[in-house]
């Protein structure tokens, strides 16, 4: 009989014990922040948004080989040496046209991994994070600065550089052996050549 | 009462008398729905509806009913078809009838009937049927367990509810709820206290404590809510049942909640009746009083739900057999001792 | 009636119990889990869990990534719960094979984390238990006290619940200057927070008689199942892995470790398992006051990170306590760049594992707390 | 506390017959390699013998190796009262990579087991409930082999990009 008062007893005071917290907790001012009028501002290195100074990017690629999921891709085009792409603000000269630079935030898992082997620090998170689109496609983000008319003139100028510079390679390489066989002509027993590395004969063969 | 009207004829007179308890339950359930979520937010350091209709969300469960209006009303493919859809109906029904004995104040009471508490646990066992059906009707593994739990439990808490009612008629020896509150009208218990029941007899405080345990288990209220425990049986017999259908079972619940405190008021509290004596006493004060006291004891269920953890099925049923009942008839007999000598 | 067989359900026609799909969509299997329950009644006479929807294969992953240092994000995603605890596991493993000399601000830096992870992630677990038995009100009260870590976390790696922070060799950035004040703030303001969970939970008769004497695990099942962490704590076993199979600096400070004892029910029960994870954030609270006092205010986090990981033939199984349990990594090294084959051993598989063993004749409620009380994360489970 | 090398001598002397070598990788961990048929009871003596007193199989991995077209089992296991630690490997040819299942030493290996037949293909004999765990029972391929190939359907829903 007494362990059931003394049961009884201790239900009824722990019961009383718990409700004596929450009528506390009642009169406690709420600890929610409404979201629309009180916005939380994000600490200053919070990983929210991908951003890149497209005008800092020296086209290096490191950032989309660092990336596990593979969400950036980039598409460079060789500035021909007509033209002076200037130094980005590290210093680092540019010798890419980035005809695409493009960051697709619907597959970003946000790891920051990208933002660290950038040599001129141009890849980086903003604490923005209200872009939510209605378009998955949408999310797709389109950092490079070039029209398309642009990136065209840009492409096939380049084209053309390289059929000049693949000539100009031909004609030398045909000078060159030109040069070597009157050479083999003229002296019976050519000095023995330092043992070259095979790959770099490979080279001139092709 | 009917005949005070004089020339009004009947039909519109029992109109009024049915229109009156009907309103305050779906004004109280509105209420009552929207207190409950700001009850629950203040509780646990939050706010609750904040939004909708300005100032603290007060037009909340208007924008819920509406939406539940609206909502697709589903019926199971192979669910018996009229009990599922008559369950709810008949769960609101049971609570509402209930409400014809209640002496709202001394001016009003829905029928004023000798018999007026034996009609009421009468009526209140109906809800028990109601759940069944709906825990059964709809063909869901999991509202046929809560079907079960419910029936097990509304069963068996009805002794504990009955013994203790039964604690109150004693004293007051009438079963007519009017006769019940005018006994206990005036102050003069130890010169300021009201002479209401729980002061005139130091046994009844445990029979009020034994009653509101009981009529906790009857509205499924937590520590005892296991037909529809959200944890483990996902929504007990409410599962199957979506859009005006769920809104009818809310209402019914909230309803027969306000339907036992409002009872235990009047066994306990002293009904209509103010608790400072002849000051602020009268027909229109006594609704004010009534109803305010009703809400108290609904504030604190709703104070209790968002402390307590659930029980399990077994501990439940040990407590009301092992514990409940045979503390009742003591407290019975202790009474009835009680007033023999005093 | 007949019961109607899914095609994964092995035919149980000729017994004449209801089976019951408990998951993978239930609010308290604590994520993707579905227990077949065999009921007579409200009685459970067999549980089989049925794991891997959420499977994505990190090991694959880890193979195919064909670099060590990124592997780190995916291990934040196997037990999301206590993201940091896992790449810890990882960046430890990974040292171990280079045998790379770690700074001191590092080490401290990670214990002070990783424990403040472990006191989030307990907050979480011991929630939802509290919510699977129906009590509302100390999860949220609890997950205010989360979001403070939380906040805590952002500010030092940018991200709330995966941090990718912990790399191996060292730290992805240095903690922000007010990370010391923060931390010893949250300390201040949370102990008498754990008193008030125990006023409102843990000896509440209620809870009491819902947790005491269900899901009994004894120690020599629980050491056969190889339990781990809390649960195995719960039966009765002094095993820590800080203290029994010491990793980074945790020789240095002095904690204790609770253990089960049977106060309510017999040793081993639920409830034993939910009080070990209530005393052991006191605990944790101790080791972080003693790492911040001792804590190096200058040294470069970055300094001993590799640029390149290059490994020769070998492997290691290395192991750390997370708070769930033991966390092991088994890293197979050949001389590629990437790892040729990683195994996490998680805590939660194993103790899901032990359900059946525990939850014999017990009611739906107590499966649901047993579940709850053996914490378990989905994402660690599946992998 | 006992260091590998000391467990595979005492191992050595205690039962002949069982084809035990001890070898290391350049960096790591040093492990005992076990024949398949006498795996079982090198387990047992292990776990029950009471010098050794391996009460805890910590984890149990199945490895693909493509090079020598075999597939491997390890297991790692310690001793909580001792404290010492030991890692036991089991290579089988690929085309009948049968391994004696070691659920009746400890408990854990049920599922440990399910997920390396249903990850990497090994065979547990007499293992209790031999089913795939984590894929579903009828996938075709065990997807941490490193010549798999993911299956374009699966009962009609496409699976990869």
């Amino acid at each position: 009989m007494t362990t059931v008062i003394r049961e009884g007893w201790t239900t009824f005071k722990s019961i009383f014990t718990g409700m004596g917290v929450t009528i506390r907790h009642f009169f406690k001012p709420a600890v929610t922040e409404l979201y629309p009028e009180e916005k939380v501002e994000l600490p200053k290195g919070a990983r929210a948004k991908l951003y890149v100074n497209i005008d800092d990017c020296i086209g290096c690629n490191l950032c989309a080989r660092a990336c596990p999921v593979n969400c950036i891709d980039i598409e460079t085009v060789m500035a021909t040496s007509d033209v002076d792409l200037g130094k980005t603000s590290t210093g680092n000269p540019k010798r890419f046209w980035l005809t695409q630079f493009d960051i697709d935030m619907a597959k970003c898992m946000y790891c920051d991994l990208c933002t660290f082997p950038c040599p001129t620090d141009c890849i980086y998170m903003v604490p923005e994070y209200e872009y939510s689109e209605f378009d998955r496609t949408n999310l797709v983000y389109h950092f490079s600065d070039l029209t398309p008319e642009k990136v065209d003139e840009v492409k096939e100028k380049a084209e053309k550089e390289a059929e000049e510079k693949k000539k100009e390679r031909e004609r030398k390489m045909k000078e060159k052996k030109a040069k070597a066989k009157d050479k083999a002509k003229s002296k019976p027993k050519p000095k023995p050549k330092p043992k070259q590395p095979d790959n770099k004969k490979d080279d001139e063969e092709s | 009462m009917i005949e005070s009207y004089g020339n009004i004829n009947p039909v519109l007179a029992v109109l009024i008398h049915a229109l009156i308890p009907l309103t305050i339950i779906l004004v109280y359930a509105l209420v009552a729905i929207w207190g409950e979520r700001k009850v629950a937010g203040f509780i646990q350091d939050r706010l609750g509806p904040h939004r909708v209709g300005g100032w603290h969300g007060w037009a909340q469960s208007i924008a819920d009913l509406l939406k539940l209006i609206q909502k697709e009303d589903i019926v199971p493919k192979d669910a018996s078809r009229f009990l599922f859809k008559f369950a709810p109906f008949m769960m609101f029904a049971a609570s509402y009838a209930a409400f014809a004995v209640l002496p709202f104040s001394s001016w009003y009471i829905g029928s004023m009937i000798d018999i007026g508490v034996f009609y009421l646990i009468a009526i209140t066992s109906v809800l028990t049927l109601s759940v069944i059906m709906a825990g059964w009707a709809s063909n869901n593994k999991w509202s046929l367990l809560g079907g079960m739990r419910s029936a097990a439990q509304l069963v068996s808490y009805e002794v504990p509810t009955i013994a203790t009612v039964l604690t109150v008629i004693v004293v007051s020896g009438s079963l007519n709820l009017m006769t019940v509150t005018e006994m206990q009208s005036g102050n003069d218990i130890l010169g300021f206290l009201p002479n209401w029941f729980i002061f005139q007899n130091p046994f009844l405080i445990i029979a009020f404590g034994i009653f509101f345990i009981s009529i906790l288990v009857e509205s499924h209220r937590v520590p005892f809510d296991l037909p529809e425990s959200e944890s483990e049986l996902v929504a007990g017999y409410q599962t199957e049942y979506s859009g005006m259908r769920w809104a009818m079972f809310m209402l019914a619940e909230y309803a027969d909640m306000l339907l036992l405190s409002l009872l235990g008021v009047t066994l306990f509290f002293g009904g209509w009746n103010s608790p400072f004596g002849s000051f602020m006493s009268g027909p229109a004060w006594g609704f004010f009083w009534f109803l305010l006291k009703g809400f108290m004891l609904v504030f604190v269920m709703m104070w209790i739900r968002w402390t307590l953890p659930r029980y399990r099925v077994d501990q439940l049923m040990h407590i009301c057999w092992g514990i409940l009942i045979p503390a009742t008839f003591v407290n019975l007999i202790l009474v009835a001792l009680w007033e023999v000598v005093f | 009636m007949e019961v109607m067989m899914n095609k994964t359900t092995d035919s149980n026609s000729e017994r004449r119990e209801m089976v019951i799909n408990m998951g993978p969509q239930h609010p308290s299997t604590h994520g993707v889990l579905r227990l077949e329950l065999v009921l007579d009644g409200e009685v459970v006479k067999e549980v089989r869990p049925n794991i891997g929807y959420l499977h994505r294969c990190f090991e694959k992953y880890a193979e195919e990534l064909g670099d060590y240092a990124s592997v780190t994000p995916y291990t934040d995603r196997m037990d999301y719960v206590s993201a940091m605890n896992q790449e810890l596991g990882y960046v430890i493993a990974i040292e171990r094979l280079l045998e790379l000399e770690i700074p001191e601000r590092v080490e401290y830096i990670r214990v002070i984390i990783s424990e403040l992870q472990r006191i989030a992630s307990h907050l979480l677990g011991i929630g939802a238990f509290g919510l699977d038995l129906g009590a509302f009100t100390p999860f949220l009260y609890l997950f205010t006290e989360r979001e403070k870590i939380l906040d805590i976390f952002e500010k030092t790696s940018g991200a709330r619940l995966l941090y990718n922070y912990m790399t191996v060799g060292g730290l992805m950035k240095d903690v922000p200057k007010d990370f010391k004040k923060d931390t010893a703030e949250f300390v201040k303001t949370f102990r008498p927070k754990i008193k008030e969970l125990n006023d409102l939970l843990s000896y509440n008769k209620i809870f009491i008689n819902r947790t005491a004497d269900i899901g009994v695990l004894p120690e020599k099942v629980a050491l056969n199942y190889a339990a781990s962490g809390p649960v195995l704590r719960g039966s009765g076993m002094k095993w820590d892995l800080r203290k029994d199979d010491p990793y980074s600096i945790y020789d240095r400070f002095d904690f204790d470790i609770p253990v089960g004892s049977g106060e309510v029910g017999t040793l081993g029960d639920c409830w034993d398992r939910y009080m070990v994870r209530v005393r052991e954030m006191e605990q944790s609270l101790r080791i972080i006051e003693q790492a911040l006092d001792g804590m190096p205010d200058e040294g470069d986090v970055t300094e001993a990170v590799p640029k390149r990981i290059r490994l020769k033939e070998g492997e290691i199984y290395c192991r750390t306590e997370t708070p769930r349990g033991e966390l092991g990594y088994y890293i197979i090294s050949d001389k590629k760049g990437g790892p040729f084959r990683v195994k996490a051993r998680a805590p939660s598989f194993v103790h899901l594992s032990m359900l059946p063993a525990i939850s014999k004749g017990s009611l739906i409620a107590d499966m649901v707390a047993i579940v709850g009380s053996i914490d378990i994360v989905l994402g660690e489970v599946d992998r | 506390m006992k260091l590998p090398e000391e467990i595979f001598n005492y191992l050595r002397e205690n039962n002949e017959e069982a084809g035990l070598e001890y070898q290391t990788g350049d960096i790591g961990e040093p492990w005992i390699l076990v024949e398949a048929s006498s795996l079982k009871p090198v387990m047992k003596t292990l776990r029950d013998d009471p010098q050794l007193l391996f009460d805890v199989l910590m984890c149990l991995s199945g490895v693909h190796y493509q090079k020598e077209e075999e597939l491997g089992v390890t297991y790692h296991i310690n001793s909580t009262s001792l404290g010492h630690k030991l890692a036991i490997k089991v290579r089988v040819p690929i085309d009948n990579p049968h391994v004696p299942s070691v659920e009746s030493i400890w408990k854990t290996a049920n599922w440990h087991e399910r997920e390396a037949w249903d990850m990497v293909g090994v065979i547990f004999d007499e293992h209790p409930n031999h089913k795939r765990i984590l894929c579903p029972e009828d996938w075709e391929g065990h997807p941490l082999r490193k010549d798999y190939v993911q299956q374009e359907f699966y009962q009609g829903m496409p699976t990869g990009e």
